[in-house]
């Protein structure tokens, strides 16, 4: 190979946190053009890596060149000068502001510092349609769901004017359809010489759109593979450090007994439509659909975070009139939400704390006392169940890495053994090794008597874990699919409204 | 639209409303508002009573708000008669204005009702010396160190103190010591009228000064507020206590013969009078007016022989 | 616009009942002191009104108001400092007051309540100490530099605004502009809302934060000059005692949101002329002061809640 | 237990300092006296703490204070109620009166800061209105319930402690093992730090969070109760007057944080002794009290400041 040099050449970097080395003198480069893809479990580094070339954390030790000259990065600014930007992982928009507010934030096109607001619109227009974007400019991001919320942070990303763009995980909450946008976007860009820097936990997408492949594991560089070498099990090989098979196979349970009966049920964002939903026991039922479907809208209406319009929710034969999530708990449902960052987890607490929340009131001792035995039992198990990756239980689950959050938040459902286990996105940003463990404990909880309804914008997910899928459309139920009729073309066919 | 503000308001049955304004709320005032319903009642008059919270900024307010009522005339007590000057000036164009309780003579008032606090403070000093005639530390407490009245008062008893000579009034700041022959003025503690804070600087100043000698108290709670914490440092008797105006919790203290004396002025007539010669200037009657413009109502000291008179006298008049 | 129509409405209500009660009320002597009132009070407000759109809190509001109120007069009449030089003290007092407070706060990472809340004792305590608790005043003289606070504008009918009016108007508009209209107030708005987007937006939110708290202690010096030229006494102990929680009352009444990225400076000058007019409403009816409070309270209360009771229908 | 570290080396320094300076603020007479007032404003400090720890505030302490502390003496002397009803009825109403809070700040979701300033207006409105401003008193009598707050417990060497410290005491402990042992404290602390994500781990929070403020007016009112009995007058206009700062400064110090979710009783303790002390220190050592404000806003910026700066060196 001709000797290129590299836009970005990072060597050696090391950067430490209380209890945890997060990188120990990792290595990476791009070259002008290329795009790289960065992968590796959760808590592996990636982040901190990302984090550090955008100039938000110093490294401890190690060099950063930027065009073969050495450069100290240390602030945004400073990245953003050189022509580095970052699109989190983690979402950050200030919600009081419309589309086109956060697409220029810090940037905004002025003239005599005074906002232009009319450019700033029209070119956060261009830039949504570029994304074939479902809203535009005016939306205020407070009413925008998730998803729509990652494609502003896309929009932002590319409204630069950058020579190395960094995506962590920018589809983890986007479906097929709107990853498959961004791919041609990033192609773009590609052809106009744009140096990408991609991390994603969905390898399929890795193969699709990396010119190389990094793999960190455990903070360290773990090996690279070239465009050539790119496939599913090099890949596991590189981040997990063994194989493991594919495809994960779900084996459909053969239940009769209907634990969660919704009929006509109505949600305050889309009264016009009806949703009904029976869910039996033992069942894996998948919820696909497009960003802003409406998935987490029902999922949020059947556990009683906000109340219905209409329509009846039947648990286990007993009609619930959930007016709070704890009605619904204790008609046996537990919610394990899409957004972990703002309602899964309390990231300033530790693992054993937010693990023991929601049982405290049922395991406390003389009814109001806190039963710390409980608590760390329930704690323990949960981390031997999921492998949630912590140095200690009194970790707190804010320095945790996305996957392992995600853990926790799924943990602390399960000293309740709920009956029915309401899903949102329950892999969002979780590795292939997690994944799996997680898709085992769904099976095997399902094996044990527990019905699950999760939605997931990953098709993969959808096809291999449900025995029937719920496909939604702009808030209506577009149809069921039963296991033998699950596709990728039926599921995409009803969830473009076709 | 027509204006029709200045003929007054319809009603009140035909009486002319007239105003009567302190300078801060305290039972003070309240004596003095009954003296002045009395007069009102007396001389066919509605009177509007106003006390401000805070001083001279809210009774500019309220001073606005009374002539925006149409109102005959104001009996006003000038927080800051120095710089108050324009509003009496505003007041007097718009209305009848007297002064009470304290003067301001550069104002175009018709009269002064009162007395001087600073002759208040003096007779006070006089007790102090009664009291403790062989001499010793004093400290004095007060709400609001800057307030006009406090201001007199501390100034009068500082001269009485120092001995300096009738009509030589001197101008000192509250936070510095002053040491003359005999006496020592310590210095003088504020509480901003928060009570729990009035009885911890005393606590504080007994603390401080284990060998003090006399504590005076200036506006008519600090009084109550320094027996109660004298007492509950089993101090009564090694440490004298004079103070102002009449609190029942002072005259009780006289009686008992733990506070040595207190200063009274008749706020009462303050109201009284005051009202009187609003109403009587209201209809036209320049009589009331003395040449002297001063209506005086004198302040006088209250000890252990006179104050079961003094009590029962003030118990009728605001009955 | 939709934020401020409830309190608009209590604020049209209140002059209806009032004006229907008592003629005066809309006479040309009482117009003209509530809306003097409220142009003072409103300048403090939309000092407020920033630093609670960075989703802080500035409790020495008053204490700043009493302090460049008292040294004003001081330096004038007993320090016999020129006028520009002793207006000059007062406002870059003011000016490194702010700084001081927006410097801990983000450099120092000290909350805005804390380090306020010492602002309210510190300045008060300086205030006082300097002098001697007495009363200050300009003593009759200063008439010239008294007209900022006292001055009219002559309107037909007897009628007539106040000059404070106008300065609070001036106030208004470069405000309104900086925050609706230059990317400084977008970020501010930003920043307010959720402090790491706008820091990873490249923004310096340090910065935009001590820009805050500078631009809302200098607001509160500026009242205080006027406040003290237009009482021509002040207080030390007193002057200004709790105008910080009618500032920030005005503030939040307006629409300002005490989360943080909210905020209308129409709606502050509404809201302190919804403070202004119910006082003087209660005075004018003659209503006993000591209800005053009470009944500000209340309606205060029946304001917000109908407010918020309406917006609710609305969305539904 | 870090977090309090800071406050407790200044409460410690402030006392050697004075202490050094003159030996009787540590005698018996002054160190009773300071425990007293220690206590009540802790009382105080531990309500407001548990509204702190829900993210809110209350404003309306001072006035709470101000409305019970007068109404006792009105209720008992004025209108001759026997001792437990009037009590009872100042207790009742205190709870009410956090009842009312909660309720609107939950269920109306008004701002907390709204709700109770306007609760900060109202009561001393209503104070003042129904006692026509005259100062309330015992009037000599009633001694045996004023033991409550001037009751002393005879130590050896002429040391006492007052009965106000007991009653503080027990207050603290069961609010420290609500806060820390029991589930409705862990309740607490999870709505404080994020309340959409406390609602989906199904804790009721408008039903805990109605509790804060009704544990934080009914601990006022019982504040109030206890001042009043211990000043034997208070005045409706000022009686409590800036409480609300004193108490949330308390807890503030003691490191509750105002964004919620953090406290400990034992700092709110401490926190209050930090303020009384300086204020007592300042007396016993003469310094004017014009300064006072001065030197306590300074010494507690100190304080943070410090604390603040050790704990970043300590983490890096
Ligand atoms: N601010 C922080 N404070 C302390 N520890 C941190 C912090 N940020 C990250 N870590 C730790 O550093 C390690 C690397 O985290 P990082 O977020 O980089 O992982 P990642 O590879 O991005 O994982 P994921 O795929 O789950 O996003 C983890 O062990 C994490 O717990
Ligand atoms: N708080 C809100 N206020 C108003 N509209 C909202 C709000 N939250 C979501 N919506 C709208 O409701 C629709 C459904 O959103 P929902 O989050 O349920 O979709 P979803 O299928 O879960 O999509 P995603 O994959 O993006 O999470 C979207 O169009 C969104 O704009
Ligand atoms: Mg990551
Ligand atoms: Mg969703």
């Amino acid at each position: 190979m001709d000797f290129v040099q590299p836009l970005l050449d990072v060597s050696s970097l090391t950067k430490r946190f209380p209890g945890v080395v997060a990188l120990d003198s990792v290595s990476l480069s791009v070259a002008p053009g290329e795009t790289v893809a960065v992968i590796g479990e959760n808590g592996a580094g990636k982040s901190t890596l990302m984090k550090i070339v955008a100039g938000i954390y110093q490294p401890e030790a190690g060099t950063i060149s930027w065009n073969g000259n050495p450069v100290t990065l240390r602030s945004v600014n400073d990245a953003q000068a050189l022509g580095i930007s970052l699109i989190h992982q983690e979402l950050n928009l200030a919600e009081n502001l419309d589309v086109a507010g956060n697409v220029f934030l810090g940037r905004e096109p002025r003239r005599a510092g005074l906002l232009q607001r009319k450019v700033m619109r029209d070119r956060t227009n261009v830039l949504l349609k570029r994304l074939r974007a479902n809203f535009n400019a005016d939306t205020q991001v407070e009413r925008l769901s998730l998803g729509q919320r990652q494609l502003v942070e896309i929009a932002k990303a590319l409204s630069l004017e950058t020579k190395l763009l960094i995506m962590d995980e920018p589809t983890s909450s986007l479906s097929g359809g709107e990853a498959e946008v961004l791919f041609d976007v990033m192609q773009g860009l590609r052809q106009e010489g744009m140096s990408i820097l991609y991390i994603s936990h969905r390898l399929g997408e890795v193969k699709r759109v990396a010119d190389r492949v990094v793999a960190l594991r455990d903070g360290k560089n773990a090996g690279e593979l070239q465009r050539n070498e790119i496939n599913h099990d090099a890949m596991v090989r590189l981040m997990v450090g063994r194989d493991l098979s594919q495809v994960f196979e779900h084996r459909p349970q053969h239940p009769e007994w209907v634990v969660l009966d919704v009929v006509g049920l109505r949600t305050q964002a889309h009264p016009q439509h009806q949703i009904g939903i029976d869910l039996k026991k033992g069942e894996i039922v998948g919820m696909a659909g497009l960003v802003g479907a409406g998935r987490t809208e029902v999922l949020r209406t059947l556990f009683g975070v906000e109340p219905p319009v209409g329509g009846r929710i039947l648990v286990n034969g007993k009609e619930l009139r959930a007016a709070h999530p704890r009605d619904a708990i204790e008609s046996g449902m537990a919610l394990v939400p899409e957004d972990r960052k703002a309602l899964g987890v309390f990231l300033p607490e530790s693992v054993k704390w937010n693990v023991g929340l929601p049982a405290a009131t049922y395991d406390a001792k003389a009814g109001i006392f806190l039963n710390r035995g409980a608590e760390k039992r329930h704690a323990e198990k949960a981390q031997q169940d999921l492998r949630v990756k912590t140095a200690t239980l009194e970790t707190l689950v804010g320095t945790l890495s996305g996957g392992n959050q995600q853990k926790v938040a799924l943990g602390k459902w399960l000293a309740m053994r709920p009956m029915v286990l309401l899903l949102d996105e329950p892999t969002r940003g979780i590795d292939v090794g997690a994944k799996r463990e997680i898709y085992t404990l769904m099976e095997q909880l399902a094996a044990e008597g527990m019905a699950i309804l999760f939605a997931s914008s990953e098709m993969e997910e959808i096809l291999a874990m449900s025995d029937r899928v719920i496909v939604m459309h702009e808030g209506r139920q577009a149809g069921w699919l039963d296991r033998e009729d699950l596709s990728e073309e039926a599921i995409m066919r009803l969830a473009t409204g076709h | 639209l027509t204006q029709c503000g200045k003929s007054g308001e319809p009603s009140g049955g035909g009486k002319p409303r007239v105003a009567y304004m302190g300078n801060a709320i305290a039972p003070f005032w309240t004596i003095a508002e009954k003296g002045a319903r009395k007069a009102a009642d007396e001389f066919g008059v509605e009177v509007d009573v106003r006390m401000p919270a805070n001083g001279a900024a809210d009774q500019k307010r309220m001073v606005e708000e009374l002539l925006a009522r149409g109102i005959k005339g104001i009996a006003f007590s000038p927080a800051d008669p120095k710089n108050q000057l324009d509003l009496m000036q505003e007041i007097a164009k718009n209305t009848i204005l007297i002064t009470q309780d304290s003067d301001a003579p550069d104002a175009p008032r018709q009269c002064f009702v009162g007395m001087d606090n600073y002759q208040a403070g003096r007779l006070c000093g006089k007790l102090i010396k009664e009291a403790m005639p062989e001499g010793g530390t004093v400290m004095c407490f007060v709400g609001r160190a800057g307030q006009l009245n406090a201001k007199q008062r501390r100034q009068g008893l500082t001269d009485e103190l120092l001995d300096r000579p009738e009509g030589q009034q001197g101008d000192d700041p509250p936070d510095v010591e002053l040491k003359g022959a005999k006496y020592t003025i310590l210095g003088t503690r504020t509480d901003e009228v928060d009570f729990a804070k009035a009885k911890s600087n005393v606590q504080d100043a007994l603390t401080r000064h284990q060998d003090i000698g006399c504590l005076v108290g200036l506006f008519s709670y600090n009084t109550p507020k320094i027996y109660e914490a004298v007492k509950e440092a089993n101090r009564l008797g090694k440490v004298k206590i004079v103070g102002f105006d009449e609190e029942d919790d002072t005259l009780r203290g006289v009686q008992e013969g733990h506070i040595y004396g207190t200063v009274v002025q008749s706020p009462y007539h303050y109201g009284y009078e005051s009202v009187r010669i609003l109403a009587a200037l209201a209809k036209g009657d320049k009589s009331v007016i003395p040449a002297s413009k001063f209506v005086e109502v004198p302040a006088k000291a209250v000890k252990k022989g006179d104050v079961d008179a003094f009590w029962k006298q003030l118990k009728e008049l605001v009955k | 616009m939709k934020k401020i129509l409830g309190i608009t409405t209590l604020l049209v209500l209140v002059c209806v009942i009032t004006a229907a009660v008592n003629q005066n009320f809309l006479g040309a002597y009482n117009v003209g002191n509530v809306v003097k009132w409220t142009s003072l009070f409103a300048i403090l407000g939309i000092g407020a009104a920033f630093v609670i759109i960075t989703g802080g809190i500035d409790l020495s509001i008053g204490s700043v108001v009493g302090l460049v109120g008292t040294l004003l007069p001081w330096l004038l009449v007993k320090k016999g400092w020129s006028v520009p030089v002793a207006l000059g003290a007062g406002v870059s007092l003011s000016v490194l007051i702010g700084l001081f407070h927006g410097v801990l706060i983000t450099k120092v990472r000290l909350q805005p309540f804390v380090v306020t809340l010492c602002g309210l004792l510190m300045y008060r305590g300086i205030a006082r100490t300097l002098t001697h608790d007495q009363d200050q005043g300009f003593e009759g003289k200063f008439d010239s530099l008294r007209w900022l606070a006292t001055g009219r504008v002559q309107l037909p009918n007897d009628y007539w605004l106040p000059i404070p009016f106008f300065i609070m108007i001036g106030i208004a508009i470069v405000a309104a502009i900086f925050l609706n209209k230059t990317v400084w107030g977008r970020h501010l708005l930003a920043l307010g809302r959720n402090e790491d987007a706008a820091r990873y937006s490249g923004i310096r939110t340090d910065r935009m934060i001590i820009l805050a708290y500078v631009l809302c202690a200098f607001l509160s010096g500026l009242g205080g000059i006027l406040f003290a030229l237009e009482l021509n006494t002040v207080q030390p102990a007193g002057h200004g005692n709790f105008y910080e929680l009618y500032a920030i009352a005005a503030a939040v009444l307006g629409g300002c949101s005490l989360r943080g990225g909210e905020g209308s400076i129409l709606g502050v000058l509404i809201g302190a002329a919804v403070m202004r007019v119910l006082s003087n409403s209660i005075g004018v009816l003659g209503q006993a002061s000591q209800m005053e409070f009470a009944i500000i309270g209340v309606v205060i209360l029946l304001g917000v809640t109908a407010d918020e009771l309406l917006r609710r229908r609305r969305k539904v």
